[in-house]
């Protein structure tokens, strides 16, 4: 965020806050209204509901609260190192649990 | 705030300030303990990891005696050492003790801060024309987190049931149900990597940020480059390893059971537990950090040791840009190859096939950065003093270590070799006369710049060829034992079995050269202390060394530079220019500008 | 100070930033992988116990308490960012009331994660950590998050204090640091935005 | 090769192949070394100051750096290719089926490698934590299982038959311990909460190895290869290679000890 930012330009953001908020209250009832619906359907879908749901209200705090919609180049290339890090470790259990030898 | 920011885009360094001019007195205590000037801290760092490196030895000297001569009395010393030693004879589990605490406090408490905090503080700042590193009250407390856990893993020693005892891995079961000191370990962990974390971010910052103006990506010395790469691992491998340590202290605390499966009985007893845990979620979460954490032992080291070749073969490093691309490749690797350490726990066919595959991927870049710096050499014009004697045996002896890398990297010949002396053997020649020989060179080097005076060269002789045949006899015979099947971390170094019966007699090669090796640090000690002192005074530039720091003045006053430096060139410009004299170009000299 | 650190307020101009905001960046991409660590040991765990082990996170804590809390979070975050805007609009009062209901709002989560943790304690039987792998892994999860609100709200509170001082001397380094206490405060909340689901819905 | 790099003596059918491919891995490396050592050395004399006043800053033109590095590549692809995957494919994925296999549970705890057969049925018996005594049933089987009335269980000793494919179950009571047989290539960590397979076909009896060695006797020896705790240097276990004769007459023998022992407690708890 540069550092001089014109009234307008700040009741923009403001608004946009303000949208986001929005939205985070709606997902968040949206998921646990969901989480009821696991009766109904396999437990493999609520996870990806809820997991998909929890991403979308991430990527808007990160991108609207955290500015990361408009951030410097080199602020994306470190991001991108850890979210691919990250996504590693996050395959590290599968990989344990797919691949022990058995008869 | 000065108007500083002025000051550094200024073509006119003239009007910056000039740092003796400024210079109040601060005290005993904030300009030698509370410091935040990067050289202070950085010698902070070094003095300290030096007195642990040494410490973490004379841990293994005593071990040795352990296995060259098992279960017979220490002598003198033995008395000394307490209830790990009745009668002067080493306990199984004190052995356990040393061994693991020798593993933690070589890497965590010796070479990591000597390397990074120690080097990379002192030096980094200087090279790149900055005036300290970005976050300079962030460095000291980092240093303080860090002997803070150094001295909680020292105290562990005191607990009763005595210091941590599973290794330096670390692996559960076993820690969660050992002594008390295992808790102590886990502590210190966290303040390590806490303290290494600060570091991280500062390194990164201070090298994105700081850069004096002219010095872009590519004008940077290799070493700089080096303490890049090794910061992202630092910063991105090290917190998993918190977890974890986080994890095995509920585990151990709250008695919860993250790494123990169902079902455990011990000594007979079932033990009361949740259950449902996993000891290989441990594993992964320790080798995550712990596979990055060796490239953090390794890259320092290429990097001070491509600028010791580089000044004293007098010409420009051999591939500059593919040291560069390899280094970023290779602490990118580093991240998806940890579970090369665990073919043997039952690993299936897809998983060894990528992991295996990496590995040998990930030795490429190293058989790159050394392959330039051999090629460096030719058509040099060798200087041979110690920094340059350390540098060079660097290259031969980090060969060995790599290369018998590369048959514990493969599945298949990983089964015989998985667990035995020849792991110790590889890692030893890579961390050992690989390593600590780097660190060597970097100290004689850049020990110049930090006192004003240089080592002296006798001593330093004395000190090199005595080492290098020595650390020869520690760790080549770890491979052949290796290759016998003898199993590491034994108390009786094999004795028990009969298999192992005829390289038996190595164990006493091994360990007089280990002492030996212990003798002639002495050489390097005293001239330390005494090159302190009484040293041959030198100026700005000793080496006639082209890269930033040697512009400051030694030792460099708070604030590092006279002026704002300006770069105009690439780190290496030795003998570029014709003529018949050896001559050389420094970063900082204007385009066009002759001497 | 002749010692004077460049760009710890003004952007270097070939990155575009000061210092402050890589370090911070950087310190989230740790603690991205620090919470890493345990997504992935919830997984390992979960995805290896035993069939119908592994107990379903709303037949055990407090789904509609866990709810609260998290729009309680979220509107932490706004304000948050608010009390950041404010200071671009040079309103120090407004930036107080924002930032002060920031705090607040931080001090309420607390208050109710005290007390879900304590029904847990006073349930007969206790659930504790050593009760079963799944509430290890949620009291350790939930803890470590409790301990960076905590740690959050303590910057949030200096600054909010003692620490505004600097608005009159330097108002922009004062903006710069409330935005890094805001990116820290946003990840808190960013967390237990997946934190929420994944231990208390699925 | 084996007896060049220092290996022990074989003794399973697959440690050939290991040793052949150790071998080449070697050869590459000593490839490597020896060449850039000479190379090294050369450049020490050639360039050191004295003889070389000034550097020559051009630097090495010559491609040929870059074909070694290609060559080192290749090589390795070959050996990960062409030998460790298929090896370790063989070890992981094409274990005996259990009827043509001499089946074992083998089971590590602090210290001592417990040794158990399914005898007759080939059913191992029912097993449980709570029967666990550490004298005399450091396994707790449940000796009510009928399964479990022929089994035969040992303390250290593993025999088995020579020239059959051995299938072992491991798993651990307490801490990870590792199973190795230096002699067979065999490696494999024993960790609690699990049981992996791990097969091979011992190809030497201990009376043929003794003779290959010129020795009086001969025993193949089970060690701990992980840290395990306080005694893993003397977590030592024997294996006893046998014909099949003699390894049934030994598995009789043990059944019958047993029996009679349990009979003696009997007598004793009347
Ligand atoms: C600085 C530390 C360091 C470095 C750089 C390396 C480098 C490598 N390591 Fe090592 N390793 C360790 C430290 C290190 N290691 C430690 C500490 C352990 C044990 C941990 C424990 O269990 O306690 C270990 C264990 C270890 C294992 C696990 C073994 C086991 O437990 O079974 C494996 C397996 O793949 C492995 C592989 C490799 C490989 C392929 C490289 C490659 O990156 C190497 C690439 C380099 C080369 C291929 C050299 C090129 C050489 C030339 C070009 C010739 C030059 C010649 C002259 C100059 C004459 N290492
Ligand atoms: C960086 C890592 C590092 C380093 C440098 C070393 C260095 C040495 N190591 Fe160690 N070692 C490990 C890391 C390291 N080690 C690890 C991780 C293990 C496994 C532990 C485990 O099983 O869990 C291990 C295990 C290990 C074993 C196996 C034990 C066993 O399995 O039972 C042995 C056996 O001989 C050994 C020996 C040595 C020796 C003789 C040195 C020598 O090379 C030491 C040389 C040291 C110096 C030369 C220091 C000199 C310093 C000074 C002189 C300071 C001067 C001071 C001032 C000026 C103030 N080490
Ligand atoms: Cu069992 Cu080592
Ligand atoms: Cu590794």
């Amino acid at each position: 965020m540069g550092h001089d930012m014109s009234e307008e330009e700040i009741q923009k953001h403001v608004r946009i806050y303000m949208f986001v908020f929005g939205a985070l209250l709606t997902l968040t009832v949206i998921t646990v209204a969901a989480s009821y619906l696991h009766h109904v359907v396999p437990m493999s879908v609520s996870i990806a509901i809820a997991l998909l749901i929890a991403i979308v209200k991430g990527s808007l705090v990160a991108c609207y609260f955290m500015h990361l919609i408009d951030e410097r180049k080199m602020i994306y290339l470190a991001l991108i190192l850890t979210a691919f890090f990250f996504l590693g470790l996050l395959l590290l259990p599968f990989l344990t649990n797919l691949d022990q030898v058995q008869t | 705030m000065g108007g500083n920011h002025e000051s550094t885009k200024t073509d006119h360094p003239e009007d910056f300030d000039h740092p003796e001019e400024h210079h109040h007195d601060q005290g005993f205590w904030r300009t030698y303990i509370f410091s935040v000037d990067h050289k202070v801290i950085g010698i902070q760092y070094s003095i300290t990891a030096l007195l642990f490196l040494f410490f973490g030895f004379c841990l293994m000297m005593i071990m040795r005696w352990q296995l060259a001569f098992p279960e017979q009395p220490l002598p003198i010393l033995g008395a000394l050492l307490g209830d790990g030693m009745p009668g002067g004879v080493m306990l199984p589990d004190f052995y356990n003790e040393l061994g693991a605490m020798h593993g933690t406090i070589m890497v965590f408490l010796g070479v990591v801060p000597l390397a990074v905090g120690g080097f990379g503080n002192f030096v980094v700042p200087l090279q790149i024309g900055a005036p300290d590193m970005a976050f300079p009250r962030m460095n000291m407390y980092s240093y303080h987190i860090y002997w803070m856990g150094g001295l909680i893993m020292l105290i562990s020693f005191f607990l009763p049931g005595g210091a941590a005892n599973s290794g330096w891995t670390s692996y559960p079961p076993l820690s969660v149900i050992a002594t008390m000191g295992q808790t102590f370990w886990l502590l210190g962990m966290v303040f390590l990597i806490t303290s290494s974390l600060f570091g991280a971010i500062n390194f990164i910052t201070t090298i994105i940020q700081l850069r004096a103006p002219g010095l872009s990506f590519m004008r940077l010395p290799f070493f700089v480059w080096a303490q890049f790469v090794t910061a992202f691992l630092l910063l991105l491998a090290f917190p998993p390893l918190e977890g974890a340590a986080i994890l095995q202290l509920m585990d151990r605390l709250a008695d919860t059971s993250f790494f123990l499966p169902s079902g455990l009985v011990v000594s007979g007893q079932a033990l009361e537990l949740s259950g449902g845990g996993s000891p290989i979620l441990w594993q992964h979460l320790f080798w995550f950090l712990a596979h990055p954490e060796v490239y953090v032992l390794i890259l320092p080291a290429m990097g001070i040791v491509s600028e010791v070749i580089a000044n004293n073969s007098r010409k420009p490093l051999w591939g500059y840009k593919s040291l560069v691309y390899s280094v970023i490749f290779l602490g990118f690797m580093s991240f998806i190859v940890w579970a090369h350490h665990m073919f043997i726990t039952g690993m299936g066919t897809g998983m060894a096939a990528f992991f295996q595959t990496t590995t040998m991927i990930i030795s490429i870049p190293s058989v790159v950065i050394l392959t330039a710096l051999l090629l460096s050499l030719w058509g040099g014009s060798l200087r041979f003093n110690t920094p340059m004697l350390f540098a060079l045996a660097f290259l031969p002896m980090f060969g060995i270590g790599g290369l018998t890398g590369l048959p514990l990297g493969l599945t298949a010949t990983d089964i015989p070799l998985h667990d035995t002396y020849y792991v110790i053997g590889h890692f030893h020649y890579v961390v050992a006369p690989g390593t600590i020989f780097a660190l060597f060179a970097g100290v004689y080097f850049w020990f110049p710049k930090a006192t004003g005076r240089k080592m002296n060269e006798f001593l330093g002789k004395l000190h090199f060829w005595p080492s290098l045949i020595f650390m020869n006899g520690i760790f080549f015979p770890m491979l052949i034992q290796g290759m016998a099947g003898v199993s590491r971390r034994l108390w009786d170094g094999g004795a028990t079995y009969d298999f192992a019966q005829n390289v038996l007699y190595l164990n006493e090669v091994m360990s007089y050269s280990a002492w030996g090796l212990g003798l002639v640090q002495v050489f390097f000690i005293f001239n330390f202390f005494w090159s302190i002192r009484r040293g041959e005074k030198v100026g700005r530039n000793p080496w006639e060394s082209t890269t930033l720091e040697w512009l400051a003045p030694s030792p460099p006053p708070h604030g590092n530079f006279d002026t704002v430096p300006e770069v105009y060139r690439g780190p290496y410009e030795y003998n570029v220019s014709g003529g018949d004299k050896d001559e050389f170009t420094p970063q900082y000299k204007p385009a066009g500008g002759g001497e | 100070m002749s010692s004077e650190i460049p760009y710890t307020v003004d952007a270097r101009p070939d990155t575009g930033l000061n210092n402050v905001k890589i370090g911070i960046w950087l310190f989230l991409a740790s603690e991205v992988m620090l919470f890493g660590s345990f997504f992935a040991s919830y997984i390992l765990l979960r995805v290896g116990a035993a069939p119908g082990t592994w107990p379903e996170g709303a037949s055990i804590l407090n789904v509609p308490l866990a709810f609260v809390n998290t729009v309680v979070l979220i509107t932490s975050s706004v304000t948050m960012v608010m009390a950041w805007a404010s200071l671009k609009r040079k309103s120090l009062s407004k930036y107080k009331l924002y930032m002060g209901l920031t705090i607040l709002c931080g001090v309420t989560f607390m208050v109710i994660k005290a007390i879900e943790y304590n029904s847990k304690f006073a349930h007969h039987p206790p659930l504790l950590p050593s009760t079963s792998t799944f509430l290890a892994i949620y009291f350790t999860m939930t803890g470590l998050h409790a301990l960076h609100v905590v740690g959050g709200s303590a910057v949030n509170a200096y600054l909010w204090g003692p620490g505004s001082k600097l608005w009159k001397s330097d108002p922009e380094m004062f903006t710069n640091r409330v935005e890094a206490a805001g990116l820290f405060w946003h990840l808190v909340d960013l967390i237990w935005i997946f934190l929420f689901p994944v231990l208390y819905l699925l | 090769m084996e007896r060049f790099l220092g290996l022990p003596e074989q003794a399973s059918a697959h440690a050939g192949q290991i040793d052949y491919m150790m071998g080449l891995v070697h050869v590459l490396m000593v490839l490597l070394f020896v060449g850039w050592a000479l190379y090294f050395l050369y450049v020490l004399y050639r360039f050191r100051s004295s003889r070389q006043p000034k550097a020559d800053s051009t630097g090495v033109k010559s491609k040929a750096s870059s074909y070694v590095e290609a060559g080192v590549a290749l090589f390795e692809a070959v050996l990960l290719i062409g030998f460790s995957m298929p090896l370790w494919a063989e070890r992981v994925n094409d274990f005996p089926s259990e009827e043509d296999a001499v089946v074992v549970r083998v089971v590590g705890e602090q210290f001592a490698w417990n040794i158990h057969y399914p005898g007759e049925d080939g059913v191992f018996g029912r097993t449980d934590i709570g029967l666990i005594d550490v004298e005399s049933n450091p396994l707790g089987l449940d000796t009510d299982d009928p399964y479990a009335k022929d089994d035969v269980v040992s303390l250290n000793q593993l025999h088995l038959p020579v020239d059959q494919p051995v299938l072992i179950y491991l798993s651990s009571k307490d801490v990870i311990h590792s199973f190795n047989l230096p002699h067979h290539r065999v490696k494999q960590d024993a960790i609690p909460g699990l049981s992996i397979p791990v097969w091979f076909v011992p190809t030497v009896t201990n009376a043929d190895m003794a003779q290959r060695l010129g020795q009086e006797s001969f025993q193949f020896e089970i060690a701990c290869a992980q840290l395990c705790g306080l005694g893993h240097y003397r977590m030592r276990g024997f294996l006893t290679v046998e014909t099949q004769e003699e390894f049934e007459a030994w598995l009789k023998q043990r059944a019958e000890e047993a029996a009679a022992a349990s009979s003696a407690d009997d007598f004793w708890n009347q």
